[in-house]
């Protein structure tokens, strides 16, 4: 057997099935294309069984898995195209251009749905920043997601960070983006009609992440520096005059399909589109636009250089589209046409190079999972001493908790005037243009919780998603997600795969929230440590009337401030009791019928209008909500809390909030009506300071002393 | 009457700048022109918005400023229009020669986007018309290459003549490095032509025109352009 | 026509302020190393065609008047190779 | 103990895409100019105490593993003067 698939990580049965399919052995070109097509990362061997369990339907879904993007339908005529995907593996290598690759490739994801992209999120996770190698991939990241993002004049609006030692040699690196468009200009990347042409758009091809897909498919190697060939280089110039050029080609001309060139390349796309569209096609690579003058047919085919789109349009409409196209600089070169016959045709010089169907490439054989469960942790908590006040200061200080703003303060957040709502608190709010409805995004995951149990934690992703977005007034209406795992050939990791997906069937069934799409990234392990299972989620919500979200308006001193939702009653997966070293004990489900009754209640009017700010309990629990909406607002806080238990104060329920609101009584009406419990707590004050009293005595919290803490400058 | 929004490559907030002038200029004709083939002799007023032209690559703004639509805007302003670089747009003023100084990166060595405080320096000019000196303006700033560099010599002979525009400063309008986002000489933030027709500015009024979520201190700004005060400035 | 390749060397010009070579310089004593006036500048390497080296020089140092370099901040120096 | 100059040359690798190099040669072209293959690279100068010629060169060397150089995109070419 060639070198090329033993390579990519085919087994024996693998490529003897692709032989049984070719009814001959396969050339050295197929071998290559089909090590790529058939890898993991492109095939979603292990996962792809499992992923058909996800619901996937609802009122606004407009395309769901399978599409580029999905697009969920915003009213008025608007739509919404969101996507996450992971580049974990190129950010271990070069974390720079890992993560500003990573920016492009979801990037052009959302292009293909006919989008203009509108906002980024990132979901990061490092090892704990005291190992200088963790330090120097979180500083590359960041800067890698601020290089391309800004220049690109795409605002990267939120993300979440966590640092766990499992992530330490294999950080993750997720990337979302959020486009717009209006119903009629959507895509779709079913290529179709016989003589139909394919004009690639974009960059010049070089020699750029060759394999990369396969090296995606694989665990990652002690010395990862001899996998920098590989490296790809994003170009955010080049991607902004991209945006334009296509959008301005889909809007001018009737384009019948599209897709960007991702994982192997064009062969990739070309094979895709085609399988999408039940078609095949010729691709002439001496019509490829190159950088380098010496790449061979493989190369050509499967290089991995960014900035690129495959089009489908009629051959009459060419000349059109390249001159639009030489208007921004981007090259544009007609690689080839639709065929009937559903195979595709690799022709270098008109010399056919290789002749084989379109679905032997596209099918690839799915692998099943090996058994197993999940590692159980013990599940006895010991009992938690009274709560001291330096435990909140303490909290705030603790790395997954602290201040945020160094990273989102380096990124572009207004870029477009579609950010009503900028990072700081829970989800971002966008508007699809002036006068337009708009959505409320968030990405959300907590390491602790997976560590305890991938399936609760996938479940309490989903919940601290659909939270963030209520906190904004928005109603949760669909959500994509990334599920980023270790190996799935072992029994542990298999385990993970299985429970994640569940976890988040159970929540999305629960909430009535479809699965839009996600992305499957395996083989997180390094160096034989695994990473916890991280199934990251980001969560769209829908505003009617973005600019009313809630939050946009800034809250006065004298408001009441309002606890809705029922209180913690326990510490399991806390961060307080990972802090005071209580043990590990699995949490109760989200308690998906409240979620459902607080959406039920931002959805009352009514309420609506007297909630200024709304803050939903995460990691720390209430006191560190409080705190954060001291920190926000810059208000103080005097309240009156009816519990000192530790439960009550560092618990983390799934489905409290904390408010502030003009009339306490309207919100309390409301809540009622809507099943909701709801305590009023106190009220802002102007001093800035955090006042509670509780029966086991009153802390006070100056706001300098918290903000020193928070932004861990003691 | 028509502001123009001159689009290089890598221009991205042309757009924005398009929403927050037909919000500032009602009745206004706003067109957003490609440098290449641009024609600013119907135009009153020409905003060169923020970005990365050109990547930013070489230095900030240094390509867009040998771009052919720069000869349009040295006739604009000769003609006594209106001239406001934003953020990429000031980069590529200064590097066309047509503002002084020059830039660096930050002294943070990354991109910084926040609200910054800044204080109006001076009044007389169609730009600062709906300020009175001392007054303090909240707009974000978003730049990488921020730090405005002057000399000590530079700066006296601005300052003489009136055409430091904006200082950053801090809520109140107090002065300090603490305030200063980026380094620049003296906290200069924006600069003016010598008449006054030309501003070079940092931060993004564009992004401070939408007067619905609170952020409102930019449209005076883009306002510059509005009839009356265009008496005798125009052809 | 024969061609050459130059190399400028930019750097900042004198006294003028170098906050990435600060930054790298306080990296530098970080991580331990005993470095010290450390400037960070730049480097631009392109290809030529000119009917003599002089003719070649000359245009390059139009292309440095033009566009390469910004007085107001930077110094080069050329070095011109045949091919 | 004597002290050394260190310059660095830093270039991208050979077949990196060098997104700076293709846009100044684009404007150097669009201004008249006839370059080709413009590379934009970066140059580090800094002084260093050693023993020795080689020690310093070892010192360099290590400072550009550690931090100067990306060795996965960049190659650098060293020269050490004494001062
Ligand atoms: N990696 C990141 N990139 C951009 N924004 C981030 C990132 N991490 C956190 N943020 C933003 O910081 C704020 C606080 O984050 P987090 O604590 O995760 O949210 P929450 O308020 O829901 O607990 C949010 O607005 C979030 O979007
Ligand atoms: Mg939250």
């Amino acid at each position: 057997m060639p070198e090329a698939a033993t390579v990519a990580g085919l087994t024996r049965d693998e490529a003897k099935e692709a032989r049984r399919r070719a009814g001959r052995d396969l050339g050295a070109l197929e071998w290559a294309i089909l090590a790529v097509q058939w890898s993991e990362h492109c095939a979603y061997k292990h996962s792809k069984e499992l992923l058909r369990s996800l619901p996937k339907d609802g009122a606004h879904v407009m395309a769901g898995p399978g599409a580029s993007a999905g697009v969920l339908d915003l009213g008025d005529g608007w739509a919404c195209a969101a996507k996450i995907e992971s580049h974990n593996h190129p950010s271990a290598v070069e974390p720079l251009q890992g993560a500003a690759t990573g920016l492009g490739g979801i990037m052009r994801d959302v292009l293909a749905m006919g989008a203009r992209p509108a906002a980024f999120l990132d979901a990061l996770r490092f090892g704990p920043l005291d190992d200088p190698k963790s330090a120097f991939l979180a500083r590359g990241v960041v800067a890698g997601v601020g290089h391309y993002g800004n220049c690109v004049g795409v605002p990267t609006v939120g993300g979440d960070v966590y640092y766990h030692p499992s992530y330490q040699r294999n950080p993750l690196v997720n990337a979302m983006c959020v486009g717009f468009l209006r119903h009629g200009e959507m895509r779709s990347a079913a290529a179709a009609g016989d003589g139909n042409a394919f004009l690639l758009l974009g960059a010049a091809t070089g020699r750029d992440g060759i394999g990369g897909a396969a090296f995606a498919s694989v665990e990652l190697q002690a010395d990862a520096a001899q996998d920098r060939p590989r490296v790809q280089v994003g170009d955010p110039f080049y991607g902004k005059l991209l945006i334009e050029a296509t959008l301005e080609i889909l809007r001018e001309l009737p384009v019948v399909a599209i897709q960007d060139l991702g994982a192997g390349g064009l062969a990739g796309a070309a094979i895709e589109m085609c399988h999408q569209g039940g078609v095949g096609a010729e691709i002439e690579l001496a019509a490829v636009p190159l950088r380098a003058q010496d790449l061979t047919p493989p190369e050509i085919l499967l290089s991995e250089s960014q900035e690129r789109m495959l089009l489908c349009l009629s051959p009459q409409d060419i000349p059109a589209a390249q001159a639009v196209a030489k208007r921004y600089g981007v090259e544009a070169a007609q690689v080839g046409r639709i065929t009937a016959k559903p195979t595709m045709r690799f022709l270098y010089e008109s010399e056919c190079l290789s002749e084989l169907k379109t679905s032997i490439y596209a099918e690839a054989p799915l692998r099943s999972l090996p058994q197993g469960a999940a590692p159980k942790v013990a599940g006895a908590m010991s009992a938690a001493s009274p709560v001291a006040r330096e435990d909140l200061l303490r909290m705030l200080t603790l790395p997954d908790l602290c201040d945020r703003s160094p990273i989102y303060a380096t990124y572009d957040q207004d870029v477009g005037l579609r950010t009503v709502v900028r990072p700081g608190l829970d989800a971002a709010v966008l508007r699809a243009a002036p006068g337009a409805p708009g959505v409320a995004v968030t990405t959300d995951q907590n390491p602790r919780l997976c560590a305890i149990s991938a399936r609760l934690g996938a479940e309490h992703a989903v919940a601290e998603a659909a939270r963030n977005v209520i906190a904004r007034g928005a109603v949760p209406i669909g959500l994509t997600n990334c599920l980023n795992l270790p190996s799935p050939e072992h029994p542990a990791g298999a385990a993970a795969l299985r429970d994640v997906i569940e976890g988040i069937r159970q929540a999305a069934l629960a909430l009535s929230l479809p699965v839009t799409g996600g992305n499957v990234s395996l083989y997180n392990e390094a160096e034989a440590v695994a990473i916890v299972p991280t199934p990251v989620i980001g969560m769209i919500g829908l505003l009617p009337d973005p600019e009313r979200a809630i939050g946009v308006a800034p809250s006065p001193p004298g408001a009441a401030v309002l606890l809705l939702g029922d209180p913690g009653t326990s510490l399991a997966g806390s961060v307080y009791a990972e802090m005071k070293g209580l043990g590990e004990a699995e949490p109760a489900a989200p308690d998906y019928g409240a979620l459902r009754r607080m959406t039920a209640l931002i959805g009352d009017g009514s309420a609506r209008e007297e909630i200024l700010l709304l803050h939903d309990l995460a990691d720390g629990g209430l006191l560190v909500a409080l705190a954060e909406v001291a920190l926000h607002t810059g208000l103080g806080l005097d309240l009156r809390l009816e519990s000192s238990e530790a439960a009550f104060l560092f618990g983390e329920p799934s489905a409290q909030f904390v408010a502030l609101a003009s009339r306490a009584d309207a919100v309390a009406a409301a809540a009622t009506r809507a099943g909701v419990s709801c305590r009023e707590l106190g009220r802002t004050t102007a001093d800035g300071n955090l006042r509670i009293a509780a029966p086991a005595g009153v802390m006070e919290f100056a706001q300098s002393e918290l903000r020193k803490a928070w932004r861990r400058e003691a | 009457m028509r502001a123009d929004i001159l689009v290089f490559p890598g221009s991205n907030c042309d757009l924005d700048t398009e929403i927050a002038l037909r919000e500032a200029l009602p009745g206004w004709q706003v067109e957003r022109q490609w440098h290449d083939g641009a024609h600013l002799g119907e135009s009153q007023f020409c905003v060169l918005p923020g970005g990365f032209a050109y990547g930013d690559y070489l230095r900030a703004g240094a390509l867009a400023a040998r771009s052919g639509a720069i000869a349009e805007v040295r006739r604009l302003i000769e003609r006594g229009g209106l001239v406001l670089g934003i953020c990429n747009g000031f980069q590529v003023l200064v590097e066309a020669g047509i503002l002084p100084g020059a830039f660096q990166a930050n002294t943070v060595q990354h991109f910084v986007c926040r609200d910054a405080h800044l204080r109006v320096e001076r009044a007389r000019s169609p730009f600062l018309a709906d300020f009175a000196e001392g007054d303090v303006l909240t707009l974000p700033i978003a730049h990488q290459e921020g730090n405005y560099r002057l000399t000590a010599d530079e700066y006296r002979r601005l300052k003489d003549e009136g055409r430091i525009a904006f200082t950053y400063c801090g809520p109140h309008g107090e002065s300090g490095d603490e305030h200063n986002p980026n380094g620049s000489y003296a906290g200069v933030a924006g600069v003016l032509g010598a008449e006054g027709r030309v501003l070079g500015m940092m931060p993004h009024p564009e992004r401070a025109a939408w007067p619905a979520v609170g952020r409102k201190d930019g449209l005076g700004i883009l306002a510059a352009a509005l009839a009356p005060r265009l008496e005798g400035g125009g052809h | 026509m024969p061609e050459y390749r130059a190399h400028l060397q930019v750097r900042l010009r004198q006294g003028v302020l170098d906050p990435a070579g600060q930054a790298v310089g306080h990296a530098l004593r970080d991580l331990g190393f005993p470095a010290r006036d450390v400037g960070v500048g730049k480097l631009l390497e392109l290809t030529v065609e000119a009917a003599s080296a002089e003719a070649a020089e000359a245009e390059v140092r139009r292309m440095a008047a033009e566009l390469l370099v910004n007085p107001v901040l930077e110094d080069y120096d050329l070095e011109l190779l045949p091919r």
